[in-house]
């Protein structure tokens, strides 16, 4: 039998002290960055927090359908991991989908938009906030179902391989999702068969209103990938420089030796679950004033920037101005835009309906009962 | 007589249950501290303790598991699903456990479960989070399936399918959860298998169950109102068991039928009802039996399409004047 | 016409769709070394090699969901379930994933992934292994489903569906897989969405689908023969899409009609028909449609009383005689 | 955050050497045993060897529908572990199911004719080679999908702890259960919830046609509980007296302190997955022959015991005899006893309408279709 080895961090150690950002800077994965490159990151996170803290406000007004999970407290993830993405690297990820999808690229407006449930969203007013889509961007959503989406990164991770593409899937989830049978299921196919994919747990400490403590055996989470001799490591969310050392690390196995990991990352949301979580029972309001005073991942960012003297006051409240701005306006596209039309109900379900031809080669009825 | 909601009624159901029997415990996600994810179980947490009301990881197909294992050993559990949709992930504990264990050990062994939770039709959740799988259940031989549609059936089913000896999914509805009506105080049970003649009519028979029997009653008001139909609603409230008898007098009585569901078409429990009308009735039909359903696509998200998607009083009365 | 198996056939069209496009890959359990539990996949790990002929772990979420992914990026994925019976531990995977991604990106994606295996019916491995869910498939709008009769149609349609751009279900029988027919040697594809009429009748239509279509035909003969009723026989082949118009057509000819499938009854494919006939067709009716399914219980394990379980040609002839 | 530690075997080592019988018998869960009780545990296995061994013939006179799957090399696991049931302890396993039914006392004429789908079997015919049931002996069946019995047997487990008794139940499963999602999911509720339950892999090194080594990543397999501090240990299942001994250990945790064990067995069957499996792909008959003649688990209890001086060579060939006498008669009981009626095809389904009385509170039709 073999006697192979997980490549593994020195000691679990779920409760991660705050490294100190210069010598995170040093750090070969940040050591390249220009100081444009870092005013993009930071201004990243501020147009995510941005756009959904104007969420918030539309959806009080009832122009918002369903759920809206925001990933406010948590954009150092999203943009730190997104920031590393080369041109064969693909992301997708849960319902908490926001901040991804901005850090890809997508546009205020379609985002809003979707939110909204108009023709003009990213997925057409046909997903809504939990269903982001962008595969131009490499991005695959926006999953509802807790942890379904983890065996979609293996299988994009294993056709990057099949293609032999040096490319790999990152494939977020929450700290709720790992008691989910598929991701394990995941694990181990992802490592019996070295598939390039980096599993992400944004460990936020809650699922809904339960504590991990509550809904979790065993830490850290990641060190269940040991049991497949899966490399894992842990990383401070909070702090950006350090996700991406964490990321281009795991990157670097994925591209180099094809080669899953299992990260968990430490972050907070200071909202709710989700708008509707009336957010009494299950923490304390002096836990989440503590992550906002002290550990907020824009405000530490900024407070390095500057210490780098790579950003401003000017700067600074130029890009906050803008994101706000955008943020204003694509509350306004999304206003603007129409809701589609009825007919657009029966629409997008099969692709060869979409397209069908006199030459298809699927006849008969597709679609049963009233159409529109 | 009082008048409480949807909700209330069903936590009133546990609650007695609870007190009833203390095999009875109550386990899902986020039924004990948080309260319920639409708060059915709020304070039963508090007032029975963390031993009878259990909070779960999000591990759908573990814990179903266990509460199937548990029921083997005569513990009652009702499980929530938060969703209907999640249940998916559970499918074979529930499909090839709780429906065919008592038959494949000759009877040996039977499964006092029950397993309860919304379906999310019009509350803007998309596609992944919309699904209402009672013909699924229906289907399968060893599975109950009741669909209450008001306050008070909202409580003697769940009851009764707490003391029922055999697994039972109790479909409930997220857009019920507010509405309101008469319950009474006193211990009473709605049995499974019995439908409710919701409203009289002599012009057509409208049969529906869950959320999409108030859509029905509503429409027979337009009927009446504006068409001068005289439409009788017949609310199903169980699927299986299936009240045949009282379909079939309806029918013997209106000779014309609509039936209203929120599931998608084909092979929904209107399929199913259609083909047992035409076959025991066929002679009573002055025309042909037709269908309000979801329109046939995944749950769209937009708020206002989802409107038109799902049935609606205008639509159902459409249906119910096209009826030959 | 050489003249090969059920099982050779559904090989042959793997067979020549990975010659002809090199994104085709045949993924499941025992698929690869083992030469497929039923022997359907025998030969094609040593002709096209462990890069696409891929032997999987027994978790059919996790590699269900891995191949609904790796089409998203344009590989087109043959995945095989052993049994129908284990699609329930992947049912998320195929429902809430393969059946809604394409929606709910609003067209941006499709998943050229085409889902088969066997349902066991009538081999007598009891509750947990006989499970024929094609009326679950074909109620949800972003899934097709087809399930072959005979060699020829297994190879056509299976061909189609790894063309087709979409998830497919191709629905095959265990029964059927020693089943010999002629199968042109030269490329052909059976659209999807098109019934067959494997016999032609003139007094009763009676409409199947998979297995069941050579039952209804044994019938039909023995209906001829000993009745002298003509019975048309009608292979939907197809269920989503499924062929309207042949099937009214039929029924326009015959105005009797007799659906036999190996489902159970509630909510069966069957129902769907019923009222689809019924609300297209009310007038040329001469009698109510009746239906032949398997006999309502969890499939039992004792080889004589499933053969009784499910349908069989005397059943389908008492029933057809019954039909008004 | 907490920092419990697993209790958990020493040093990962899959393939066990074997260890001396005579100190194995001096283990306390050895020690207490009798002559006599020795006598049964290996009476207990042969009966299981000529039991199975007789079905293959009825088998193969086309009396047995569908699958058959064998217990011979495996029998020391179940007879080791449910020697040691005590009034509250219960079992489950998988399809390969024979064995424990044996084990746990129930009779082969009901075993045999379950077999040949009659209605004097354990289940009435109903269940088959799969599904074997007897609650009264504190067996949950017999499961015929991978994996998901595990979930049930932290059910059973559950309701044991919920009604304070002081009992445990054993739910086995194959090798290749371990990478079904299910099996995880009661892995974390079992750890979370510290059920008094026991989760033995016996690893018979093949799940069909598949080695571990191409199924699972990861050995040994037990020590994917290391991931939920669940406690975890090894065995060798050649072994009776150790199967008791590491059985033994792990209901004492469940016993007294409430607590899960992940117990990895290591065994081996000698026959196909199931009579229909030709056996030629994927494994040497050297290593079946190996198996067979050097670590036979009947054949090395057997020299045990005369070692021990507690089997003589006359009660040896009276054992045997009485085992084969008894499998001939259960195939002569299963030939002579009758089919079930075709009514009993939709009995067993529900309890409420096998049990309808007037005041029943169940209304409505039932099934629907024909009726038998
Ligand atoms: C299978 C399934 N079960 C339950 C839910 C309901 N649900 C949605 S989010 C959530 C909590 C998830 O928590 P976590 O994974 O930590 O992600 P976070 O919300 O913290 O980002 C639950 C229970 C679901 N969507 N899917
Ligand atoms: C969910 C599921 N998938 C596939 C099967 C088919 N199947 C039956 S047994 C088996 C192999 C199981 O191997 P293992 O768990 O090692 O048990 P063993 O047969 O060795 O006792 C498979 C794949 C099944 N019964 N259930
Ligand atoms: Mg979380
Ligand atoms: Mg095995």
């Amino acid at each position: 039998m073999s006697t192979k080895t997980a490549t593994r961090a020195a000691a679990p150690k779920p409760e991660l002290e705050p490294r100190a950002m210069a010598a995170l800077a040093k750090h070969p994965a940040n050591a390249g960055l220009t100081a444009a490159d870092k005013l993009r990151l930071y201004r990243d996170m501020v147009r995510i927090r941005r756009f959904e803290e104007r969420s918030v406000q539309v959806y009080q007004k009832g122009k918002i359908g369903g759920f809206l999970h925001l990933y406010i407290g948590q954009e150092a993830v999203a943009v730190g991991a997104v920031s590393l993405l080369g041109e064969h690297d693909h992301i997708i990820t849960a319902y908490r989908d926001h901040g991804h999808a901005l850090a890809v690229g997508m546009s205020m407006n379609e985002c809003m938009a979707e939110l909204a449930g108009k023709v003009t969203g990213c997925s057409k007013g046909k997903g809504g906030s939990m269903h982001f889509f962008a595969p131009d961007k490499k991005y695959w959503g926006g999953h509802g179902i807790v942890g379904g989406q983890i065996p979609l990164g293996a299988g994009l991770a294993y056709a990057l391989k099949y293609k032999g593409l040096k490319g790999c899937c990152i494939a977020f989830m929450g700290d709720g999702a790992v008691n989910q049978g598929a991701v394990h299921e995941a694990y181990n196919l992802a490592a019996l068969w070295n598939l390039p994919v980096i599993f992400v747990i944004e460990n936020n400490k809650y699922s809904m209103g339960t504590s991990q403590e509550r809904s979790s055996a065993g830490e850290p989470l990641a060190k269940r990938a040991d049991g497949y001799d899966m490399a894992w490591d842990m990383g401070n969310g909070n702090i950006l420089y350090e996700v991406r050392e964490k990321i281009a690390a795991a990157m670097k196995r994925a591209h180099e030796e094809s080669k899953p990991t299992l990260l968990e990352i430490f972050t907070y949301r200071y909202r709710g679950h989700s708008m509707s979580d009336p957010d009494q029972t299950y923490r304390d309001k002096q836990e989440i004033a503590d992550y906002r005073e002290n550990k907020d991942p824009i405000t530490l960012f900024q407070k390095c920037l500057q210490a780098e003297g790579v950003l401003d006051d000017a700067t600074l409240a130029k890009i906050d101005e803008e994101a706000r701005a955008e943020a204003e306006a694509s509350a306004k596209f999304a206003d603007d835009s129409p809701f589609p039309q009825p007919e657009a109900i029966l629409q997008d379900i099969y692709f060869e309906e979409d397209n069908r031809t006199d030459q298809s080669n699927v006849k008969g009825r597709m679609f049963f009962g009233d159409s529109v | 007589m009082p008048v409480i909601s949807y909700r209330e009624a069903l936590r009133q159901a546990m609650a007695e249950e609870l007190d009833r029997d203390e095999n009875v415990i109550i386990m899902g996600e986020e039924v004990a501290q948080f309260n319920g994810a639409y708060k059915v179980t709020e304070g039963l947490l508090e007032k029975y303790g963390p031993k009878r009301i259990v909070d779960t990881p999000i591990s759908e197909a573990g814990f179903m598991g266990l509460g199937i294992g548990a029921s083997m050993l005569g513990i009652r559990p009702v499980m929530e699903f938060m969703f209907w949709s999640f249940s998916y992930v559970a499918f074979d504990q529930v499909f090839n456990n709780a429906a065919s264990i008592r038959y494949m050990s000759g009877g040996l062994i039977n499964l006092p479960i029950v397993i309860r939770g919304p379906a999310n039709g019009g509350t803007s959740v998309g596609a992944t989070h919309s699904h209402t799988p009672e013909n699924f259940i229906a289907n399968t031989p060893g599975l109950k399936v009741v669909c209450p549609a008001t306050p008070y059936d909202a409580k003697g089913l769940l009851k009764s399918a707490i003391r029922d000896n055999d697994p039972v999914y109790v479909m409930e509805n997220t857009i019920l959860y507010n509405d309101k009506g008469e319950v009474p105080a006193e211990d009473y049970l709605v049995p499974l298998g019995l439908a409710d003649v919701k409203r009289e009519g002599t012009d057509l028979s409208i049969i529906a169950h869950g959320r999409a029997v108030l859509t029905a009653l509503k429409a027979a008001e337009i009927l009446q109102a504006e068409h001068d139909v005289s439409a009788e609603v017949v609310d199903l409230r169980s699927i299986r068991p299936l009240d045949v008898e009282t379909i079939l007098n309806s029918v013997r009585k209106t000779h014309r039928v609509l039936l209203v569901e929120e599931n998608k078409p084909f092979c929904g429990v209107g399929a199913q009802i259609s083909h047992l009308i035409q076959s025991e009735a066929f002679d009573e039909l002055d025309a042909p039996i037709k269908r309000v359903s979801a329109i046939d696509a995944p749950a769209i998200y937009s708020m206002p399409l989802e409107k038109i998607q799902l049935p609606d009083p205008q639509r159902v009365v459409r249906a119910a004047l096209s009826v030959g």
